[in-house]
């Protein structure tokens, strides 16, 4: 009996412990172990294969949890990594959106580029004041250029095509395929994000990330390393708009038109609490912080949906009160996010059955 | 909020069935479904709610009358939070969860939400109707399936235009007053158009936002132009209250003007005496009318089964008659034995001269829409709006 | 008068550094005490401890006692503590900097009558005639001299029975200096206060203190009169610069232990 | 250029700028005391506008504004108490969402507790008109003050002003200064710091209650409603104009930017449709750009 | 004699009237490893700060390498050659200890441009840091967040930061303060060590004098911003202005 337990224990504990690293190469790579590269694997071939597996419905919504994952990136390198807070977010994924909603069809990831270099290009003139203004002049400063975005979209109606807002023409294509096929823009989703996702986190991990959590922890001890104060908050805010603008692009494929009222201030808040709920640290902090914000609104809605119309009303006013409610205990509780939590279950599961 | 144990339960398996392709085997008959996505929160929550309990109480007057041909009539219900990207997936999740077969009508939510869901919409061949009256979607070559059960905001406009016509004739003095929104704009350029035409003058326009801190600028206008007729449009009450008392305060007798959206009494409540004599067009019947025969059902519903009886707003009566009319369409392609979606727009296209108790003039539909509405005068001394007109063709113009 | 006395005190910062390892301290009713020890050696830690400031530094008493007038006060919030008659001036000179002198009084004697409120006032402008000329001025902008004064000062308004003051001397000259510890001893004698001064600059204290205690690495390392300090050769060594030894250059050689360690 | 029109169009846009004044003052208030940007403010506003309405079911309008105040005050206390406190002293990010959170949560709470109808201020029901407030519009020299303008000047003005002198002069005003500076150092000093700080927050709901019932229309048209939501976003640059940290700078500011919106509304907004809304932002940009503290903001004392 | 690295030229800087610092001139040669003491508030760190560029001083110049630094910012003066550690800990919390040192480290290997990550040179920061961390015995410590280590260690850590740019000359800011007696004979132990293997010119603030007159090989004794000895450290007891500002009175 005694050697059973052992066994297994020993057996659980190579399963769930990282072998140890031997060499500094190993430590730098993304997954150092076998098991590691193994999970990688298997986590990129089931979410390949999604499609296949869901129906439209859940596809969806995995894909809205992909957008949302990217843009909430994008905010995460600039608020987890650089420590600048944005209210803007949304503003990024809107021109994102309305670029590539003029460049579709068989150049839809051309579209979806170019939103996101367009983003990238607003992102730098908005990060100039950054490099005067901090903290919460900052976050005033760019809810000012949300509501002026919101402006923008709505009047020049030439481009955006104003409060109406534009269309995907409906038997648009992507060599052959029909765009308005979820399927379809779930994959063109995942050629951008899963290359982008990699490089979010190989850069986090190497002189960018560095200097962007120098600034983020102590901006004049950052300086006085050699970091170039200017060169990283632009960075920063240029790819954080990249990220969203690349979101946006996806997003008008999905949803198959653009009209102002998908890039308001509340999405900007939503992405904020995607970064805070993930976790402000890791790349898997804003995938997991997507999967929630954009999960449990959803689950509440079925919910809400089964108990029968005369709840509905009801439950969609518990919904934001739920909502709100566990943001503030998030931060209240469990300020190192979803990651923080899921480090300690994974803890406690690398130590089980001897917790010690 | 009290629920059942099966409701519970039915609720856990619906969430865990997010993720799962497999739907719950039923067994009985089949129920009939209607979708609604309604804005229960947010900016229309007011318009939403109202409308979800005109829905519920139609509902359940024609399953205590037997349902659709024996067949229970089902009510599905999303909050869009009036927000495109949330109605667009609780539009995804109604028609992934719900059999073809079953599921014959949605109800969407705003202009955005509906452009956004038309291609897919067509693609199932999907019954659908909105709480829009935008122009764009009366259009059956491109949204073969889409119902607008009412005049669009074009046909409300050349309503008020005759009005004015009437009142005044050539050379009356109109200023265009709307809100910087999808449904504030969507008759702005007709009605230029036709003003122009008519042999009217726009003197003056002011867009705000949907709601306004102070009225007092869009006055100080009124007072330099001197308009005849002030026609506001793409609001929800929150400014058009605003509007009519700084102008009466401030002396400007001009005729105030609305749509739809303005034709309730909130704004009798909201504004005062200075609501008095407001017009607007409304295409359903007020609650208070107990001439019009729906009034009586819906009276008689709501005393059996002891509800509120105090007054019900006109976004209430709206969707009464939207479920009423559909479920006419339901029972007629019922009985043709085609309770189908192509079935149910083929019994919609046909409903000739259902009236819907009263509460439609007949259901002749020109571009999938009813251009025909009433003009109302507000009565503050009664608290109520007074028809002035009979059903008024808003297309002939 | 009033007497305060620590008991094998513990403290910890953020759940894990223990700052403060068992120290033990008293000062009697109306005793003038110091407080003497290097950078870090936890004395402002005790002195947080003392006026119930910890968790407003994420720190808290592990174990151990405060005592002040036999009321047991090591898990007391900070305002319970003041109502006790204990008035801390912590390091750094803690004047709100963005309030003018008299702002600043009024303040810090915010729970007196306007009265007596302006009696005090007035004792402090005719103490510090400096102040009086400086009244309208903003805090930040006095001298450091000025506001170690107003910082005095305000404690006065305070009305306090127990007067704990960490580093007035820091960053002033040897005449300021003087001056500072020549009002501490006025205003103790004057309102019969009990008096703990933290210190680094040892000879300054030594003029007024009675008692003093040396601190390093969170102990209290040495105790005794201000005479005996004076005569302790360590104490002489460490801290009042005497006798040369050792050698820090060669120093894998250098392991020479303290004789008290 | 008509002069009658211009007066005019002044008078209405310090009157609506006395309201934006009267909430952001509140609103820099919260954010002197604890540094905590209240993004929930709109909820607050929403928040005092139904108590008012609630109370005007019961008594005439004037009556339950003021009837309203002491509940609004306590909820500020009770806000403070159960989501602030425990965020003291946590990075700004942290503190914007957590303010974020509770606007969502505030959000779905008005909705279940005052349902999803329009109020009318005052209307009891549909047949009874609002018992309003006194009319106080009068027309002089072909200027018209419309009877909600004079109430917001001579109510809401007043109060915005008596409170920076307030902060400026009474004990409690030294003493929140003090406290916004160093918590510590006040409690060190024997100040009840956490009480300074909760009173603050109180206050700030009872401002946020006179503008938000005065926007949602106590004094001319309307009640209630989520639009008031949007309307509460003016306080940001209201504030960043005002130096954020700045009460009278947010007075100052309030009053500024009613003006620009009016002249705006009047001028350019034929020019180029929606501007009125955009533009306190536009300056908001601006300003920060060239002066990174607002134009009241505190000049930072730098000694070392 | 060896080549003179940093020279000060007649240094003034005041803010608002408080004079931090009067006339300080000085200069270090290669090599040294020079002691700047003087009482709390003597104007120690402002002299630091000038040095480093974060602040301007009213008057004077300040030479590094035979050129004037004056209108260099403080990360160009870095990239020189010029590190600096502070007296109170200002390492970045959040990164770990590798991390902190990897920053370091980019200096002394060169960057690129970072949004293009580089494995290779990413791996001779790697290496060059982990060499660092090991002279410094941090090793064990380099995935530990920097701001959950004692404050010993971070003390250390600060300094292989420092350290690891491969500095030409090295401003340390009371790196001994707070610390153990075996923790300061660690660290005199490093940075001799440091100096003599890497060649690191010091410049050590320091509070105690003591520790100082046996490290160094050239003192510089300040107080209210005066200059009030400069030369060798045997002659630091004699002078009787010292002796007088550092122990209050007369001794």
């Amino acid at each position: 009996m005694y050697r059973l337990s052992q066994t297994l224990t020993d057996a659980f504990s190579r399963r769930f412990s990282r072998t140890v690293r031997e060499d500094y190469r190993q430590d730098e790579a993304y997954a150092s172990t076998p098991q590691g590269r193994f999970w990688l694997a298997v986590a990129i071939v089931g979410v390949l294969a999604l499609p296949l597996l869901l129906p439209p419905y859940p596809l969806f919504v995995t894909t809205q949890i992909l957008i949302a994952a990217l843009a909430g990136l994008g905010l995460h390198l600039l608020v987890g990594g650089a420590g600048q807070i944005s209210l803007g977010q949304a503003a990024f994924v809107g021109v994102g959106a309305y670029v590539s909603s003029h460049l579709t069809g068989d150049l839809a990831p051309l579209g979806i580029l170019a939103g996101g270099l367009v983003a990238a290009l607003i992102g730098i003139v908005l990060g100039i004041p950054s490099l005067r203004i901090k903290g919460v002049y900052l976050a005033i400063a760019t809810l000012a250029f949300q509501l002026l975005a919101d402006y923008v979209f709505k009047r020049w109606t030439g481009f955006t095509g104003g409060v109406a807002g534009r269309t995907l023409p409906a038997e648009a294509t992507f060599l052959g395929l029909p765009l308005a096929d979820d399927r379809v823009v779930f994959y063109l989703g995942l050629a951008f994000a899963i290359p982008m996702f990699f490089y979010a986190k190989r850069l986090l991990s190497t002189r960018a990330g560095r200097a962007w959590f120098a600034v983020r922890d102590n901006d004049l001890s950052a300086q006085l390393s050699g970091v170039d104060l200017v060169r990283s908050k632009l960075t920063a805010f240029a790819l954080s708009a990249f990220y969203g603008g690349i979101a946006g692009g996806i997003l008008m494929h999905l949803i198959g038109a653009v009209t102002p009222e998908n890039f308001v201030l509340a999405f900007s808040i939503q992405y904020l609490a995607i970064v805070i709920v993930g976790g402000a640290g890791t790349v898997l902090g804003a995938v997991l912080g997507a999967l929630f914000i954009v999960l449990i609104p959803e689950i509440l809605s079925v919910m809400a949906g089964a108990f029968g119309p005369q709840y509905v009303a009801q439950l969609s006013a518990w919904r934001s009160v739920a909502f709100g409610v566990l943001i503030l205990l998030f931060l209240i509780l469990e300020p190192r996010g979803l990651v923080g939590l899921w480090g300690r279950i994974r803890d406690y599961f690398r130590t089980w059955p001897l917790p010690y | 909020m009290k629920m059942n144990r099966r409701q519970v339960l039915k609720a856990g398996l619906a969430a865990s069935a997010v993720y799962s392709p497999w739907m719950i085997a039923r067994a009985q008959a089949r129920p009939v479904k209607f979708a609604a996505i309604l804005p229960l929160t947010g900016a229309f929550a007011f318009a939403g709610n109202a409308g979800l309990e005109g829905f519920r109480d139609a509902a359940d007057r024609i399953n205590d009358a037997g349902g659709i041909g024996g067949r229970r009539l089902e009510l599905v219900v999303e909050d869009s939070g009036y927000d495109v990207a949330r109605a667009t997936a609780a539009f995804n999740r109604i028609v992934q969860r719900e059999s073809p077969e079953e599921l014959v009508f949605v109800y969407g939510d705003s202009t955005g939400t509906s452009k956004a869901l038309a291609p897919e919409i067509t693609r199932l061949r999907l019954p659908y109707s909105a709480t829009s009256f935008s122009n764009e979607l009366a259009d059956p070559n491109t949204y073969p399936t889409i119902f607008v059960f009412g005049p669009t905001y074009n046909d409300m406009a050349g309503a008020l235009l005759q009005q004015i016509r009437l009142q005044r004739g050539r050379g009356a003095k109109i200023f265009l007053c709307y809100s910087n929104s999808e449904f504030g704009r969507d008759p702005i350029p007709f009605i230029k158009d036709r003003a122009g035409k008519l042999g009217f003058q726009i003197v003056g326009e002011e867009v705000t936002p949907l709601a306004i801190a102070d009225a007092t600028p869009i006055v100080t206008k009124l007072r330099q132009t001197q308009p005849d007729f002030v026609i506001m449009q793409g609001y929800v009450l929150t400014v058009e209250p605003l509007v009519v008392r700084a102008a009466r305060e401030q002396g400007i007798r001009a005729t105030f003007m609305g749509t739809y959206y303005s034709a309730e009494l909130a704004l009798m409540q909201r504004a005062g005496a200075a609501a008095d004599g407001f017009i607007v067009t409304y295409h359903n019947a007020y609650y208070y009318d107990t001439t019009v025969s729906a009034v009586e059902q819906i009276r008689a519903l709501r005393r059996a089964k002891g509800r509120d009886l105090s007054y019900r707003t006109t976004y209430y009566m709206g969707t009464w008659m939207v479920l009423d009319a559909v479920a006419e369409a339901m029972r007629r392609a019922h009985a043709a034995g085609r309770l189908t979606r192509p079935g149910l727009i083929e019994a919609l296209e046909n409903l000739g001269d259902y009236n819907a108790g009263g509460q439609a003039r007949n259901m002749r539909w020109v571009n999938h829409r009813l251009p025909f509405t009433k003009l109302w005068r507000a009565n503050v001394r009664d608290g109520r709006f007074d028809a002035i007109t009979d059903w008024v063709d808003g297309s002939k113009l | 008068m009033a007497e305060i006395n620590v008991e094998n005190l513990k403290v910890v910062y953020r759940g894990v550094i223990l700052a403060l390892q068992g120290v033990s301290m008293r000062a009697g009713a109306g005793e003038a005490v110091a407080l003497l020890g290097p950078n870090g050696a936890g004395k402002s830690t005790l002195v947080r401890a003392i006026s119930g400031l910890l968790p407003q530094y994420d720190g808290r008493v592990l174990d151990g006692k405060i005592v002040i007038n036999g009321q047991e006060t090591q898990h007391l919030p900070a305002l319970k503590v003041a109502g006790l008659g204990l008035t801390a001036i912590l390091e750094g000179r803690p004047i709100f900097r963005y309030l003018t002198v008299t702002e600043n009084l009024r303040a810090a004697g915010h729970k007196l009558t306007p009265q007596r409120q302006k009696e005090l006032t007035d004792e402090i402008f005719t103490r510090f005639p400096r102040l009086y000329e400086r009244r309208f001025e903003q805090g930040g902008y006095l001298s450091g001299g000025e506001q170690q004064m107003l910082l005095l000062g305000m404690a006065l308004l305070t009305e306090p029975r127990i007067l704990v003051v960490d580093e007035p001397s820091l960053g002033l000259s040897p005449k300021l200096t003087e001056e500072v510890m020549r009002v501490l001893d006025e205003l103790r004698r004057d309102k019969g206060l009990t008096l703990v001064l933290v210190e680094q600059n040892a000879r300054a204290a030594f003029s007024i203190v009675e008692r003093v205690y040396v601190m390093e690495q969170g102990r209290v390392v040495f105790e005794g009169t201000a005479k005996e300090a004076q005569a302790d050769a360590d104490v002489m060594e460490f801290y009042l610069g005497g006798a040369v030894a050792g050698g820090f250059a060669e120093a894998k050689r250098y392991r020479r232990r303290k004789r008290w360690v | 250029m008509d002069l009658a029109l211009v007066i005019q169009t002044a008078f209405n846009g310090l009157a609506n700028g006395a309201l934006y004044a009267v909430i952001a003052s509140g609103f820099v208030l919260v954010y002197r005391a604890t540094s905590v940007v209240n993004f929930a403010i709109a909820e607050f506003m929403l928040i005092g506008a139904y108590l008012t309405y609630t109370m005007s079911l019961f008594f005439p309008l004037l009556l339950a504004l003021l009837l309203a105040l002491p509940p609004a005050f306590i909820f500020g206390l009770l806000v403070e108490r159960g989501f602030v406190r425990p965020l003291l002293g946590r990075n700004v990010v942290a503190v914007v969402m957590a303010t974020i959170g509770l606007a969502a949560a505030l959000d779905g709470a008005t909705l279940l507790l005052w349902g999803p109808d329009q109020k009318a201020m005052g209307a009891a029901d549909v047949f009874q008109l609002p018992k309003e407030m006194p009319n106080l519009a009068f027309s002089l020299g072909g200027v018209f003050l419309s009877s909600k303008a004079v109430w917001s000047l001579v109510l809401a003005l007043p109060l915005a002003l008596l409170l920076v002198v307030a902060l400026k002069y009474s004990r409690y005003g030294v003493l929140l200064r003090a406290v916004s500076e160093s918590e510590t150092a006040a409690l060190a000093m024997g100040i009840n710091a956490p009480r300074v700080v909760a009173v603050a927050w109180g206050l700030s709901a009872v401002m946020a209650t006179i503008g938000g019932a005065f926007l949602a229309g106590a004094a001319g048209g309307g009640g209630p409603g989520h639009h008031l939501i949007l309307l509460g976003l003016i306080v940001f640059p209201v504030a960043i104009l005002g130096g954020f940290d700045s009460v009278p700078g947010a007075v100052v500011a309030g009053l500024f930017i009613g003006l620009i919106e009016a002249f705006s509304q009047l001028y350019l907004e034929s020019l180029l449709p929606g501007i009125t809304q955009a533009i306190p932002f536009l300056i908001v940009l601006l300003v920060l750009l060239f002066r990174p503290y607002g134009l009241f903001g505190q000049h930072r004392i730098e000694r070392v | 004699m060896s080549k003179t690295l940093l020279e000060a030229h007649d240094l003034h800087l005041s803010f608002r009237g408080v004079k931090a610092l009067v006339g300080v001139s000085f200069s270090v040669s290669e090599g040294d490893l020079f002691a700047v003491i003087g009482p709390n508030g003597a104007g120690k760190t402002s002299l630091l700060n000038v040095l480093s560029g974060l602040y301007r001083p009213q008057q004077g110049r300040v030479v590094f390498l035979g050129e004037d630094l004056a209108g260099q910012s403080p990360q160009q003066r870095v990239r020189k050659g010029l590190g600096r550690t502070f007296q109170n800990l200002e390492l970045f919390r959040g990164m770990t200890v590798l991390d902190n040192v990897k920053l370091g480290a980019e200096l002394a290997v060169g960057g690129y441009t970072d949004l293009v990550p580089k494995a290779q040179i990413e791996w001779k920061i790697r290496h060059h840091a982990e060499e660092v961390l090991d002279y410094l015995h941090l090793s064990p410590y380099r995935h530990v967040p920097a701001g959950a280590l004692p404050y010993g260690l971070q003390k250390r850590v600060e300094v292989a930061r420092a350290l690891a740019g491969r500095p030409k000359l090295l401003l340390l800011d009371e790196p001994m303060a707070g610390l153990s007696l075996e923790e300061k004979q660690d660290l005199a132990r490093f940075l001799l060590d440091a100096r003599r293997e890497w060649g690191v010119t010091l410049v050590l603030v320091e509070h105690d004098l003591r520790a100082v007159l046996e490290l160094s090989t050239g003192v510089l004794v300040m107080s209210y911003g005066e200059v009030l000895y400069q030369g060798a450290p045997a002659g630091v007891r004699e002078n009787p202005r010292v002796a007088e500002a550092y122990l209050g009175r007369s001794a």
